[in-house]
């Protein structure tokens, strides 16, 4: 009797999580059905159309956030203004003259765009410098890895070919059957982990709060 | 309305996994497991920030920005506890040597979380005034994160980080290039294989893929999810099986 | 205070990386490269068609021809790779135009979408595409729809319920080409992925759907699982892959301008590791061992 | 219609392009300004971009033809919980809200899991031994290879004791597989990343107009700065 009001209880205050566990395997029937079952297909329509709210929450906290650290003073004021103002820039030229406005969209393509592809650019040196710096054959297994890095750059590049067509064959096999069986063994070990999260929140052991 | 079946195999497969970590749950407890080596070298991390009398950066990427069924999905839903509750044992080990964690991410919900976790952490070290939730930064994408990343870690003089999530497009190494600017000590892991890559390159310390995952039952005193990870094993054998044994069905014309 | 420059500081590193593209920039040289398998498959596909057998039945694709249904899920990382894959995907929906397919564009996210809307449209259809005189009987551009995996999902039965407008405003069923490329999951013929994930197990594995990749250089590194498996059915990967593509089909293009800087780049880059580990074995270790390493 | 700031635009482009990478050579007032402006700009748009989505997707459909389409009721209800975050009283159904969304985003991915690991094992398993029956070739053989690297590589995450402990040499070369894509892939990102730098270098030499001077000109303050430090000009303190 005791036991059961335990679990009554444990049910009880854990209800949003027993509810959204039996809307997880309800929304998961509608890949195995067809057609799906047209509650599960409405709620998971719904949920999709609401998306944009919290991903549009997200960026009115970071104003918010910066917008605080404005009212408080602190020694990050003009780089917090920065961030305020322009954003308040965009929000105010898209409400206004609509999100087309051409002035709206070639700023966050000249800025915002450009920035990205500038971090994502930013890789490669970021990878040739510790390749230089720090990479280094300390064991038979780094000889190899070294070795491979070498044969990649030859393969992935016209130099491989202009020695000898050989090189880049054996950079594509091993790209192709040993890196991608690698990249699988990656992927399926993540995925059955991802199996095994769902497992647990089934058993209630994640309830995404500390105890 | 009838109802169509597709891919029953798959369903049956779905269904056999659930059925296997379930049981388990139940009957593996008790079965030991092998280090990660990441664990405890969190935990260095933050001591060796406490020498450098610097701050820890604790930086996680997009984990939990894919709550909203974005493409990657799952993979990057199913290490949030796991980097949770690495935070949580952070933020107690520094509450108790008084060393500030800065962290990263680019969801305002698993922001949210952050400041729950990092909470108790500092409350179970005894010292909740330590805590100081505007330490908790989140922007609403990669690049934001990466570039007040960098700055901070120029700014505070970094000593040590702890990297253990999922980030973008490799953009991890960015971040190791600027922390290898301030000579901090690294424990990196991350749960994509392309990002991995970068931190096996640049880590002191590193974790492969799953092993992000797995770090959370590492840290929890329940044996149930040290039971489920064993039971993980077992549909690992079974996949290994399907691929030697079934080579050789299929060589057959069993199949 | 005025400091030396000292031989041991990093940023020489950055300022050799940026000398050589700058000089490899001024002075692009073509050269002969090998086109990799996935290159062969990905225009094997367009031109000729494949069997995608993972469900019972079999569907049999023959190729792009006039009227056949191209979905292009700009959903990856396009904005963060565009420089890596701009000569790829603009070649690719060249040849899909010389071959008067349907284009049905979707973008994942607002960066992907201004990504396109600034780089790919223009080039293509003009400073208005929904002006252009293909518009809505060759190509619909849905623009930023959110919801990724979900609205992928929803739009295997119905895309015109869920999303009404394209990114300009028309309603759908206003659109000619809508008519008849609305039920993704039987009614488009061919897919093209940018960098996009997902697919494999929402379409290939249920309905067969003929799923093609575009993605960075090393998009091959996390895209390789579904390339091995057997999901995608070819790739092009980064600016190599679009001059593997120029050399397929004959279109002409800018790839090959980039090979020079990879060329330069990667001797630079075996001459400095051969050097740098032979000293460091000379010398014996002394660096740090690395864990992960 | 253009902009007019259009004709600015390219050095704009190009000036954020490469003030990102000033702090390569050291933390600057530069870096911070183009980030903070970078994540201003970036959160307004994305800001808007969603309201119009929503807008798109539900608001206009909410009333058609003068009556109310109650399907899209539930997209509303959901917003309007989403809100509640700004409300401290009413966190919990902020909180419940998110949990309906992450257990529907997760109901809608948790098979794609089965249907990878088993379909990809199924694949492998079906062409390893398709060199005694197709003969020997760099396909086939790469096919036996293959399944040999995943069976290897799927054993490096075995986690008990029980089952890691047996099968010690197989997750060693497992490991060493793992490895072998990470040597691979750090070239491979390298070199796709720096076609990224070539793609912005080639738009600053042949774009219209040119901005080649403009990360010359940086490029050149930061050699100076390097020497004469431009912030004891500004402020007359040594540094």
């Amino acid at each position: 009797m005791a036991q059961n009001k335990s679990i009554t209880s444990l049910i009880m205050s854990n209800l949003p999580t027993v509810l959204g566990i039996i809307g997880m395997f309800v929304i998961s029937s509608l890949y195995f059905t067809n057609p799906g079952w047209p509650a599960a297909v409405t709620l998971r329509n719904s949920v999709t159309l609401s998306l944009p709210w919290p991903i549009a929450i997200v960026s009115v906290l970071l104003i918010r956030r910066h917008a605080n650290n404005i009212i408080k003073g602190e020694s990050t004021l003009p780089y917090d203004a920065t961030v305020v103002g322009s954003a308040l820039l965009m929000i105010i030229l898209g409400l206004v003259n609509g999100i087309s406005d051409p002035t709206y969209q070639t700023l966050y393509a000249n800025i915002n765009i450009i920035g990205t592809m500038a971090v994502i650019s930013a890789i490669s040196i970021s990878i040739f410098s510790p390749m230089i710096r720090i990479y280094r054959a300390k064991s038979p297994t780094m000889a190899l890895l070294i070795g491979l890095s070498i044969l990649a750059f030859m393969t992935y590049s016209p130099l491989g070919q202009m020695i000898s067509p050989v090189i880049p064959q054996a950079g594509d096999f091993v790209q192709t059957y040993i890196s991608g069986a690698s990249d699988s063994a990656f992927w399926i070990s993540t995925y059955i982990g991802a199996v095994a999260l769902v497992t647990r929140m089934i058993l209630l052991k994640e309830k995404l709060k500390p105890n | 309305m009838s109802y169509e079946i597709v891919r029953l195999d798959i369903l049956t497969v779905m269904v056999a996994s659930f059925a296997t970590l379930l049981l388990s749950s139940q009957f593996l407890r008790g079965v030991k497991l092998r280090q990660i080596p990441t664990v405890e070298a969190s935990l260095e991390a933050v001591r060796v920030a406490t020498e450098k009398g610097t701050p820890l950066l604790f930086d996680t990427g997009w984990t939990g920005a894919n709550f909203w069924g974005h493409s990657s999905g799952l993979t990057t839903l199913a290490f949030v506890p796991s980097t949770l509750e690495l935070l949580k044992n952070i933020a107690q080990e520094a509450a108790s040597l008084d060393v500030r964690v800065i962290t990263g991410t680019t969801n305002a919900v698993y922001a949210m979380m952050s400041r729950d976790f990092m909470e108790a952490g500092y409350g179970m070290a005894g010292h909740p005034e330590r805590f100081n939730p505007d330490d908790i930064y989140f922007y609403p994408d990669n690049t934001g994160l990466v570039l007040s990343d960098i700055e901070k870690i120029h700014r505070y003089n970094i000593g040590a980080a702890v990297m253990i999530g999922g980030h973008n497009q490799t953009s991890n190494i960015v971040i190791y290039e600027a922390l290898a600017t301030t000579g901090a000590m690294l424990v990196a892991g991350e749960i994509w294989p392309n990002d991995n890559s970068m931190a096996a390159l640049c880590a002191d310390y590193l974790s492969f893929a799953e092993e992000n995952i797995a770090i959370g039952s590492y840290l929890s005193d329940d044996p149930v999810p040290k039971a489920i990870l064993a039971g993980e094993d077992i549909i690992k054998g079974f996949l290994i099986a399907v691929v030697v044994l079934g080579s050789i069905l299929y060589y057959l014309g069993v199949f | 205070m005025s400091k030396a420059l000292n031989l041991s500081d990093k940023r020489w590193i950055y300022i050799m990386i940026f000398g050589i593209i700058f000089f490899s920039s001024v002075a692009p040289i073509s050269f002969p490269i090998p086109v990799v398998q996935w290159s062969k498959d990905f225009h094997q596909v367009i031109n000729q068609g494949v069997t995608v057998d993972f469900a019972d039945p079999p569907r049999e694709f023959e190729g792009v021809t006039a009227g056949t249904r191209v979905f292009i899920l700009n959903s990856g990382e396009t904005s963060k790779l565009w420089g890596d894959m701009s000569e790829a995907v603009t070649t690719v929906w060249k040849d899909l135009i010389s071959r008067d397919a349907e284009i049905l564009l979707w973008s994942s996210s607002p960066d992907n979408e201004a990504t396109l809307n600034k780089y790919l449209l223009p080039v293509i259809y003009g400073a208005n595409p929904e002006s252009h005189p293909d518009y809505g009987t060759k190509f619909v551009n849905l623009g930023y729809v959110a919801g990724g995996n979900q609205l992928l999902e929803q739009w295997k039965d119905d895309v015109i319920a869920i999303t009404p407008t394209d990114a300009y405003g028309n309603r759908l069923e206003d659109l000619p080409m809508m008519a008849d490329f609305n039920n993704l999951k039987e009614e488009a013929d061919l897919m093209i992925g940018l960098d996009a994930r997902g697919l494999e197990t929402i379409y290939v594995v249920r309905f067969n759907t003929p799923v093609l990749e575009i993605g960075g250089t090393d998009s091959a590194s996390y895209l390789a699982l579904s390339y091995t498996g057997g999901y995608f059915k070819g790739m092009l990967m980064g600016q190599r892959g679009g001059a593997e593509y120029e050399l397929l089909s004959g279109i002409k293009g800018n790839s090959f301008s980039y090979l020079q800087n990879t060329l330069t780049i990667a001797a630079v880059m075996i001459i400095i590791m051969v050097i740098s580990n032979v000293m460091y074995v000379m010398k014996g270790p002394t660096s740090k061992v690395t864990e992960g390493t | 219609m253009a902009s007019p700031i259009e004709p600015l635009m390219p050095y704009l482009n190009t000036f954020i392009f490469f003030a990102a990478y000033t702090v390569l050579y050291k933390n600057n007032p530069v870096y911070r300004f183009t980030q903070s402006l970078i994540v201003g700009v970036g959160a307004g748009y994305l800001l808007l971009s969603n309201i119009n989505a929503f807008y798109r997707g539900v608001a206009s459909q909410t009333f058609v033809d003068g009556s109310i389409n109650f399907s899209m009721l539930i997209p509303w209800i959901l917003g309007l919980g989403y809100v509640c975050i700004f409300i401290p009283r009413l966190i919990d159904v902020y909180r419940a809200v998110s949990i309906l969304t992450l257990t529907v985003g997760m109901g809608v991915v948790l098979p794609y899991g089965p249907a990878i690991f088993w379909t990809v094992s199924q694949t492998y398993a079906q062409n390893a031994l398709n060199f005694l029956s197709d003969g020997f070739s760099v396909q086939t053989f790469g096919n036996l290879v293959t399944a040999i690297a995943y069976v290897l590589g799927l054993s490096y995450f075995f986690f008990s004791d029980v089952a890691s402990k047996p099968t010690t040499q197989a997750r060693k070369l497992g490991r060493i597989v793992l490895l072998i894509y990470t040597a691979m892939t750090i070239t491979t990102t390298a070199l796709g990343k720096v076609n990224l730098i070539q793609w912005k270098v080639l738009d600053t030499i042949n774009g219209v107009p040119s901005t080649l001077w403009i990360p010359a000109l940086m490029f050149l303050i930061m050699l100076v700065d390097h020497f004469y430090p431009l912030k004891n000009i500004i402020s007359k303190k040594p540094e």
